[in-house]
């Protein structure tokens, strides 16, 4: 965690502020442009040149090779715009969620009051 | 003369979208919330009955982007597009905007200090479009209210602090009564209650707190609204930070409020708050 | 601790961007207007020093558009772009930002109930660029201070009041006091003096008002920045309206300040006025 | 003048206010689109499917085929974004700012302190 996290001291929870917005701007800016299909189409056809085309640092590019959502989180990725490329790869918010959590979807799933309103 | 004529506060979920279009109003998992708002409605079409809606949410990723991004951002405009999220447009009509009343609005706001982003167009996604179709009647081509949306920034901090929120309420409040037609207007603040989408603690939710709100809220908004982000997002959650926006509509109403409806229910991953409020004094 | 260590008014003109770039500061149309700015040039190189520049400007249609307009844009950049103008980017290199000083102040500023829209991504137009070459000395690739972009709402009304532009200015002030760097802040506030680039009364200046502008501002600029915007633009020009953008420099500098250097020249269709000041409290 | 422009009062002057911005709006849209080179090609090899797309009004259109700057101004057009139709149809600041007088070109810059500072 960055200082900037420290400060806010909050568990588990990573606060978009600025300070985690310029670090993730790219990947925020690549994510957004996954709202056209034409965009999404380029990107699963060459995820690496797309990754490269917005400027992604290394560590940013791993992490989305991983698939690994709270990694991306911590490098300032923002989940209402890599929503957009969990869509665009098939990842829905529960998925995502029970990953950042560290538990199968089932698992989470089994924490919810009424799982069925989905 | 402008009056402010119902106050609303309202979570904004897109699966409650989902769930309404796919018509599961009467799926068990779906029902209580359906149920929920029917009264809500109901008061609205037969006592209320609002000729202009300003509806307060949050843009989720859809039409803003963060190389630019508003603190407030009042649309101005006459027509409103239903946004496409990424998962096709839902169908819903678009909405009338009442375009001379939010020049009035965005002529009173900024000459009171509020230093608004003024938006001509602006797709609307599901923080505005949730609380809809649940407190207003539509058919396939029209609405039967027009619409003021206001933008609040909750997604990237700095966000207003819940006191400036508050404020921005009572300023409109000031202007809706400065309005010289006769419009009745209702004020809808949407978002939260608690929820997080983000890091290691996703899914939580804080029901004890949720519910202390809808109390609190009528009772003591101006202590609420004093909360810093970080007590805010601590308890209910990085996401729920967005209940900020029922203040907006708290700050609209009078200091002693008079509750019509509330209800709770917390299915998945937010509280979902609804609470209606008419004016005492 | 920050400290503003310079106070600075400067017209902006597309004409002198045009003039610097092909080089006719020795043209007898335009030797006036360089050598106007020498003096502040070299004060600003040899006894400010600033490390970075809050820079108060407007864009024209270049970089916003009316589907989405701030009252109050700041940038919060690591670096900003020449914009395209449309005749050709400027032989400018591009600006380096301060993101840490920025992100002080959007969250000093947003805390002080500012309501400003915040950009990670900005291209400045002669709104910015005007003043720069002028003041700070450059070569192909880099620049002596570092910049903050903070855009107004001059272009669509409402516009802010010039009394919101002045407490910016002294918000602004607050913020940089309480940033924990020694970091020397110089504030520009460009745009005005009189002019009209609109209807019949196009090419309007008012000289007179102009050199009572440049001592007032000064004086009393408190009694200035009441003024509503009719009255401004009634003596100054429609576009003379963008003179409140020095109020928020004005609001930045102490009650009393001192004049460094001042120069006036009207050559074709803008009062084109130059102000340096320093704090005297 | 509309009502609005009569509330400001300025003789000569149209002030532009969120009225005239939303009665001009598909006129500053198209106008502002023009910053691109393909636009502008566009534009110029059909001038009247170019505002067709852009939704203006008859009367907008026949401002702009007349080059009628002042009753563009009346219309909801805004300076900063017609000066890229001018920059395109070849009317500079100068020119267009006569028109609007009423002047020549030449005995506009007649009226000016410097005439050569352009
Ligand atoms: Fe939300
Ligand atoms: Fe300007």
């Amino acid at each position: 965690m960055s200082d900037t996290q420290e400060r806010w001291g909050i568990p588990g929870t990573y606060v978009f502020d600025l300070a985690l917005s310029r670090q993730g701007y790219a990947i925020n800016k690549m994510c957004n442009s996954l709202k056209f299909d034409e965009n999404r189409e380029a990107f699963k056809a060459d995820e690496e040149a797309y990754m490269e085309r917005y400027g992604l640092s290394e560590e940013q590019k791993q992490a989305i090779r991983e698939r690994d959502w709270l990694r991306l989180t911590q490098l300032g990725g923002n989940l209402f715009f890599f929503l957009k490329l969990g869509a665009t790869l098939g990842y829905g918010l529960y998925t995502i969620g029970a990953q950042m959590r560290g538990e199968s979807y089932e698992q989470f799933m089994s924490t919810r009051n009424v799982p069925g309103a989905t | 003369m402008g009056k402010i004529v119902a106050g609303i506060g309202s979570s904004h979920v897109p699966s409650i979208g989902r769930a309404y279009d796919q018509q599961k109003q009467t799926d068990p998992a779906w029902q209580p919330l359906f149920d929920g708002y029917e009264p809500v409605k109901r008061w609205l079409a037969e006592e209320v009955k609002a000729d202009v809606v300003i509806l307060v949410y949050n843009d989720h990723g859809t039409e803003f982007f963060l190389d630019c991004y508003p603190t407030f951002a009042l649309g101005v405009a006459d027509s409103y597009a239903v946004a496409d999220e990424g998962y096709g447009k839902r169908p819903l009509p678009d909405f009338p905007g009442d375009a001379a009343f939010s020049e009035h609005l965005a002529n009173h706001l900024v000459a009171d200090e509020f230093d608004l982003t003024l938006c001509q167009e602006m797709a609307l996604d599901h923080g505005f479009l949730t609380a809809m179709p649940l407190l207003w009647e539509h058919d396939d081509t029209a609405w039967p209210v027009k619409v003021v949306p206001l933008l609040v920034n909750v997604i990237q901090h700095p966000l207003p602090t819940g006191q400036r929120c508050y404020k921005l309420g009572e300023a409109i409040r000031r202007a809706v009564e400065a309005y010289p037609e006769d419009t009745r207007v209702a004020v809808v603040g949407t978002g939260g209650l608690s929820h997080q989408l983000n890091g290691e603690r996703f899914g939580h939710i804080n029901e004890e707190w949720d519910k202390q709100w809808l109390q609190r809220i009528q009772d003591e908004p101006r202590e609420l609204a004093a909360l810093s982000h970080k007590e805010v997002m601590t308890a209910a959650g990085a996401e729920g930070g967005e209940v900020i926006m029922w203040f907006v509509m708290r700050g609209a109403m009078t200091e002693r409020v008079e509750e019509v409806h509330r209800f709770y229910y917390a299915p998945m991953t937010t509280g979902i708050g609804l609470l209606a409020l008419n004016n005492s004094d």
